[in-house]
């Protein structure tokens, strides 16, 4: 598997076609880039910190840092935050500890339904997970689970899920079996081996697992809205309740949207560094 | 036919192919031999179109084809990989340079099965490449390129993916198919025995130069150059002092003669087949380890601070290490070029 | 005991037990409540009342036909904008490796986020129509307009990156032997890209297509926060309903909703076996 | 001495019926013997036992108003309050969830809009607390709400703690004076004059726009079929039923089918404020309170005005009640009073502008450099009416049906 992570050798193609067209193409992507990506994100900020922005201003007449202040020392907002970070964790250890065994069964042992049991597997990636959110309240009620951070947490684990055991599957089937006989045949036994071979090699596909099922559980709102709002309060259920189309308030909005951002940020940059493309294309790509 | 000219690629500050020049003739199976990172590849690659030349032409039947892009180029290529298509069948392989290049359908059909005929491919013609044994696949590869018929066939070591066995039967083939189709081809390989087998003509690189062109018979028995000499078979490179037609050796014996007058000091690349020992108790000269090897015995002989590799067939009596020696030179030798102290006679 | 746990059958129900039987649980069995719902009365009784409502009412068919609308165009954009994309952050260009590490950022964006953005960036009086305005230009209604284009380009925004990371790495794995025989058989590079390339990297980007397609037909928070006022998709029209009480049709739509992404699902495996399996061979390693 | 004793005999006959109604199942207090004199009494030992309340409320504009009221409330009590901002429906649908399974309310009171009565109280998840009649701080509640709501009778359970009215708001540094619309005849003449510059929220998304359709139908329907329009007795199927069947509302479908034409729907209420103060739209239906956040939040031009048209537009009110499986329902009563205190009902007034059932606080205490950005004295409260919540959303519904998807 890791051979693909190497890209494409540079070949002099690249040089060959593409000498004059370089700059013209960098110029363009990173234009484009801009325009899209950050310059939202500066108006953005500029929203959080404009003190009124009506037409015909480009920029904001005057400036406030009140928004934040008030957000900042304003505990519900944080203790959505704080809330939002422990559902994300727990929602991560135990979509990991949850996927492993079975990810284990998908991808080392033969057995008759395995298609059957890989297409029920994915199924949570197919229905929408709205449906899951309203079909589940009744399941949840009688289980005292509702409008609860558990249940929040439950509901979650049931989109990551799939996403972690094809990435973990497609992990294990990576390690060649040669490497066990070897352990064994050097006397390591069944824990030995998970312990020092298994786990050790699971590492790339746990952490990409790991982040995106972080990023996916801090970034949910449909599923969290319909199954925990209003007595779980997530930062995207605070945001929504700031994006209401009742009562939408850009300013508070923005606030809310870069306290939603950091985090989301500071995995995106520990994922460029330790997640390859092409585990990430494995495991989302591949139906 | 093929007319390369002063061809040099550089990356950046650093030269990877220094001046070639080469002329092919029409239907001439020539061979590039040399190490990996010779700067074949690199030749291969402009000639193909993927990579473009720092500077000098490139002619092929009469047209400059170095600033076209591949797909204007006639040059078909088989490939080390095979590269066949994965998603279609035989025959959608052997046609799709033809699709390409617009030939007309009826055309297309018949050039399609002639190749698969050749290549005795027929009854595979609907099968995918991953339904083909290596050996079948690397038929394919070719006769795709046959198909072509085009003014050029590269081939970028085609056998080396296969086991030995494989190799030689498909080495066999290929050459018989030259002769079959008459293409002029360019083959590009680092495996010496493969080279001598199939060229007319063979261009040894090393570091980005052409280090010596020639048959196989003059480039094995007369290489101008050290490194030609030691890239094709097992050799040893002995100093002596050349005068005249003769050149003494740096141990005591018969002088060698020579093919052509020389004088001064220099170097000669003498074949381990060319010397003869025979048992000689009071010889300087000591067997050190003999390798058996089937047809033939290896012997490294100590001799003068030199050890000399000297083969013997395999009919003749093994001399055990210890065995003391005398040297002899079989023939006419020939001293290599590179030595600069040495002088035409 | 041993014994019993050396068992495989045993051993493979064991492993298996955590991973689908928390689906079973906590994914089968809302789902399965949601059918039964869908098809009985208040008091219990059985009735197709609700799907034959979802299918006669006009604000629902038009529900149903937006709901597929902002699946299907988004992707097309996304796919129009990734497979461009794909193709030219292969090629080596200035600041390539920070392009490749920033053009991912929306992908830990939330799509709330996404929305936000679109809204301060291009609604009736924003900062483009603000910007465009000062040249005497005005932007064409984009947000909350008729032809959900809101939608389309906040989902699109969402998408790209995934689509072009998955894209993108489809086309890696394809050999560059493959891409230089095709040339050196007098395919141009549309025609490789078009013939060899593309084909090759189907089953990635059908795959690409198929979650984007799904993730954006279901997706709530996009088009209710930038979509047009009327013609809402099934998603907004299920949480509605949903906030009203209206359970039974919420789940009919949540069926129906589901039986479209199985359909497509379907579709795709069909497509993808009809091309054939050795056209998978795009993405083996 | 006698009303004493008149109140006592009162008390006591009336007794038995209240504890019988009363559906708070975590309420230590027994509520019949609570009055407002002995109140603080009873009540204060009780919630200070309970020792936290959770409260939701349902109007996003109205965040920093109860900021105001948990800081007195805390420094008052010492009593702790969980703070919730929710979306209305879903929160009453998350009561009915709860309490059909048996299990406690997560919320304790819960600032709930007008029109829910209805729903919470017939599916039981409204406590039944007479609490116009026995919390000290209704002393001076409007008698006229005290016991009934938009035509329903709440015993004192429903209080609306709030009023607002649904209003015709616009930019008057582009509309004229003499342009401001005075009926709905004029408003859509205004609206094809000016296109696309009359912002009409779309009922299902905003009260403002579900306002504004029953104002125009109570406008447009005379007879028996107005009567039905304000048969408050009907549920919210019955109504929904008959607005999709009747003919009655062909005229304001009319209505709005030409009112489309150079008007644009808009996604809720802040989204018709927003456009406006883009400059995009120039005129829309608002709710006059949550017009005064957006004009001190900075997010509308000082230009803006409000008016009424003949003949009326509805005017609502938002009540805060108990929940009925509330944990901790005697704190929740007493932060409710606290709400109605004169002290910051004031505050409220002067700060929000939000008009006050208090019968001790009028119009005239606010100041006014605020006051111009209320509705003028000329219109209000003289065009003010009263509105039929689960009929309004019926015509949204139905305008739905109707003339949005075809």
């Amino acid at each position: 598997m890791s051979a693909i992570a190497a890209p494409v050798p540079l070949g002099e193609k690249r040089i060959r076609f593409t000498e004059e067209d370089r700059p013209l193409i960098a110029f363009g992507l990173f234009t484009a880039l801009g325009l899209t990506v950050l310059l939202p994100l500066a108006l953005m900020f500029l929203w959080s910190v404009a003190d009124g922005w009506s037409p015909p201003n480009i920029v904001p007449a005057a400036y406030t840092g009140e928004r934040w202040a008030a957000v900042l020392s304003n505990s519900d907002i944080l203790n959505a935050g704080l809330t939002s970070l422990f559902v994300s964790v727990v929602v991560t250890l135990a979509t990991a500890v949850i996927a492993l065994p079975t990810a284990w069964a998908m991808a080392r042992i033969p057995f008759r339904a395995k298609r059957l049991v890989e297409i029920f597997i994915l199924a949570p990636m197919i229905i929408p997970g709205l449906v899951v959110a309203v079909g589940i309240g009744r399941l949840f009620l009688s289980l005292g689970l509702a409008y609860s951070i558990s249940g929040v947490i439950l509901v979650q684990i049931v989109g990551t899920l799939p996403l972690m055991i094809r990435l973990m599957t497609a992990t294990l089937e990576g390690i060649p079996q040669e490497l066990i006989h070897a352990a064994r045949s050097l006397g390591a036994g069944t824990f030995g081996v998970l312990i020092h071979i298994i786990l050790p090699l699971c590492v790339p596909g746990l952490l990409a697992g790991g982040l995106l099922s972080f990023v996916a559980s801090f970034e949910e709102f449909d599923k969290t809205f319909i199954v925990g709002a209003p007595a779980v309060q997530t930062l995207p259920v605070r945001l929504y309740m700031y994006l209401d189309p009742y009562s939408m308030q850009l300013p508070m909005a923005s606030v809310v949207a870069f306290l939603l951002l950091v985090p989301a940020l500071i995995i995106f940059v520990i994922a460029g560094r330790v997640l390859r493309d092409d585990l990430m294309a494995a495991g989302m790509g591949k139906m | 036919m093929l007319d390369i000219q002063n061809i040099t690629k550089d990356y950046g500050p650093s030269r990877a192919l220094h001046p070639v020049s080469v002329s092919v003739d029409k239907g001439e199976f020539i061979t590039i031999l040399g190490p990996s990172g010779c700067g074949k590849s690199t030749l291969l690659r402009i000639l193909m179109g993927i990579s473009r030349p720092s500077s000098g032409e490139i002619h092929l039947a009469g047209k400059r084809i170095d600033p076209l892009p591949p797909e204007a180029r006639d040059i078909a290529m088989v490939f080390q990989s095979y590269a066949l298509f994965p998603h279609m069948s035989v025959e959608k392989n052997l046609g799709f340079g033809l699709r390409m290049k617009r030939v007309d359908k009826a055309e297309q059909k018949r050039r399609i099965a002639h190749a698969l005929e050749i290549c005795n491919l027929t009854a595979l013609s609907a099968r995918m490449p991953r339904q083909l044994s290596g050996g079948q696949q690397q038929r394919v590869a070719l006769a795709r390129a046959i198909v072509m018929q085009p003014s050029l066939m590269l081939f970028d070591e085609p056998l080396s993916n296969l086991d030995a066995k494989l190799r030689d039967s498909l080495r066999a083939e290929l050459v018989d198919l030259h002769r079959k189709v008459g293409a002029t081809s360019l083959y590009v390989t680092h495996d010496q025995a493969e080279a001598m087998a199939m060229s007319d003509r063979i261009l040894v690189m090393n570091g980005g130069r052409v280090v010596e062109s020639g048959s196989p018979v003059d480039l094995y028995r007369r290489p101008k150059h050290a490194f030609t000499a030691g890239f094709l078979g097992l050799t040893n490179l002995v100093p002596v002092r050349a005068h005249g037609l003769q050149a003494a050796l740096p141990w005591d014996g018969d002088p060698v003669l020579l093919t052509e007058e020389r004088n001064g000091i220099a170097r000669m690349a003498l074949r381990p087949e060319a010397i003869r020992l025979e048992k000689a108790h009071h010889s300087p000269a000591e067997v050190t380890s003999t390798t058996f090897l089937g047809s033939n015995v290896l012997h490294l002989v100590k001799v003068a601070g030199m050890e000399l590799k000297v083969t013997r067939s395999g009919t003749e009596p093994i001399l055990e290490p210890g065995a003391r020696v005398a040297i002899a030179i079989d023939g006419l030798q020939h001293l290599l070029v590179e030595s600069d102290s040495v002088e035409a006679a | 005991m041993t014994a019993l746990f050396n068992d495989r059958r045993l051993q493979l129900l064991l492993l298996l037990a955590p991973g689908v039987g928390y689906l079973l649980f906590f994914f089968g069995t809302p789902l399965f409540q949601a059918l039964r719902e869908s098809l009985v009365t208040d008091q219990g009784d059985f009735t197709l009342m609700w799907y034959q409502r979802a299918f006669s009412r006009p604000s629902m068919v038009r529900g149903l036909t937006t709901s597929l609308y902002y699946g299907l165009a988004p992707v097309f954009v996304s796919l129009a904008l990734s497979v461009p994309l794909s193709v030219l952050i292969r090629q080596s260009f200035i600041g390539r490796k920070l392009f490749n590490g920033l053009y991912k950022l929306p992908l830990a964006v939330p799509s709330l986020i996404a929305a936000l953005a679109v809204i301060i960036l291009a609604e009736q009086g924003g900062f483009l129509d603000r910007v465009l305005a000062h040249v005497g230009l005005s932007l064409p209604k984009i947000v909350r307009d008729d032809a959900g284009l809101g939608v389309i380009f906040t989902s699109a925004w969402k998408q790209v990156p995934f689509m072009t990371l998955i894209i993108t790495s489809a086309f890696a794995a394809i050999p560059e032997d493959l891409r230089l025989a095709a040339r050196a058989f007098g395919a141009s590079r549309l025609q490789t890209f078009l013939r060899v390339e593309v084909p090759l990297a189907m089953p990635g980007i059908s795959a690409a297509v198929l979650l984007t397609f799904i993730g954006s037909m279901g997706s709530y928070a996009i088009p209710d926060l930038v979509g047009p006022p009327s013609a809402r998709p099934l998603s907004v029209l299920m949480v509605e309903g949903f906030k009203n009480g209206k359970f039974h049709e919420v789940y009919a739509m949540g069926m129906i909703l589901s039986a479209f992404a199985i359909a497509v699902l379907i579709a795709y495996y069909t497509l993808t076996h009809r091309i054939g399996p050795q056209a998978v061979t795009g993405d083996e390693r | 001495m006698s009303r004493t004793l008149i109140a006592l005999l009162f008390t006591s006959v009336a007794a038995p019926a209240l504890a019988a109604d009363s559906n708070l199942k975590n309420l230590d207090v027994d509520l019949s013997k609570v009055t407002r004199e002995n109140f603080y009494e009873v009540v204060v030992p009780a919630a200070k036992k309970e020792g936290t309340v959770t409260m939701y409320n349902f109007a996003g504009s109205f965040g920093d108003v109860w900021k105001e009221l948990i800081g007195r409330f805390e420094t008052k009590y010492g009593i702790k309050v969980a703070y919730n901002d929710v979306n209305l429906d879903q929160a009453n649908q998350q009561l009915i969830a709860v309490h059909q399974a048996g299990q406690d309310a997560p919320v304790d009171a819960f600032f709930a809009g007008g029109g829910s009565f209805p729903l919470l109280s017939s599916t039981g998840v409204l406590g039944n607390v007479p609490l116009t009649k026995i919390l000290p701080n209704f002393d001076h509640y409007d008698p006229a709400l005290a016991e009934n709501v938009f035509g329903r009778a709440h015993g004192g359970a429903f209080p609306l703690v709030h009023l607002n009215q649904t209003a015709i708001g616009y930019d008057s540094a582009f509309v004229k004076a003499d342009e401001v619309p005075k009926s709905f005849d004029d408003l859509i003449v205004w609206a094809e004059k000016h296109p696309k510059q009359l912002g009409i929220t779309l009922p299902a998304k905003g009260g403002s726009g579900s306002g504004f359709i029953y104002s125009l139908a109570l406008n447009t329907l005379t007879g028996e079929c107005r009567a039905k329009l304000t048969d408050t007795s009907q549920t919210l199927e019955q109504a929904e039923e008959w607005a999709m069947s009747t003919d009655c509302l062909t005229p304001v479908w009319d209505y709005y089918r030409r009112l489309m034409k150079s008007a644009e729907l808009t996604n809720g209420n802040a989204d018709t404020l927003n456009l406006i103060n883009n400059q995009k739209l120039h005129m829309g239906t608002v709710w006059e309170d949550q017009v005064m956040t957006f004009i001190r939040g900075k997010q509308l031009p000082d230009s803006f005005r409000l008016t009424l048209l003949e003949k009326g537009q509805v005017g609502s009110g938002d009540a805060f009640i108990v929940a009925a499986d509330a944990k901790h329902p005697a704190a929740a009563m007493l932060l409710i009073d606290l709400a109605m205190s004169k002290e910051f009902q004031a505050w409220k007034l002067e700060n929000k502008a939000s008009r006050s059932p208090r019968t001790d606080l009028n119009s005239s205490q606010i100041n006014p450099e605020t006051a111009q950005y209320l509705l003028p004295d000329a219109v209000y409260p003289r065009l003010s009416t009263s509105v039929f919540w689960d009929m309004a959303k019926a015509l949204g519904e139905a305008l739905d049906e109707k003339v949005l998807s075809n």
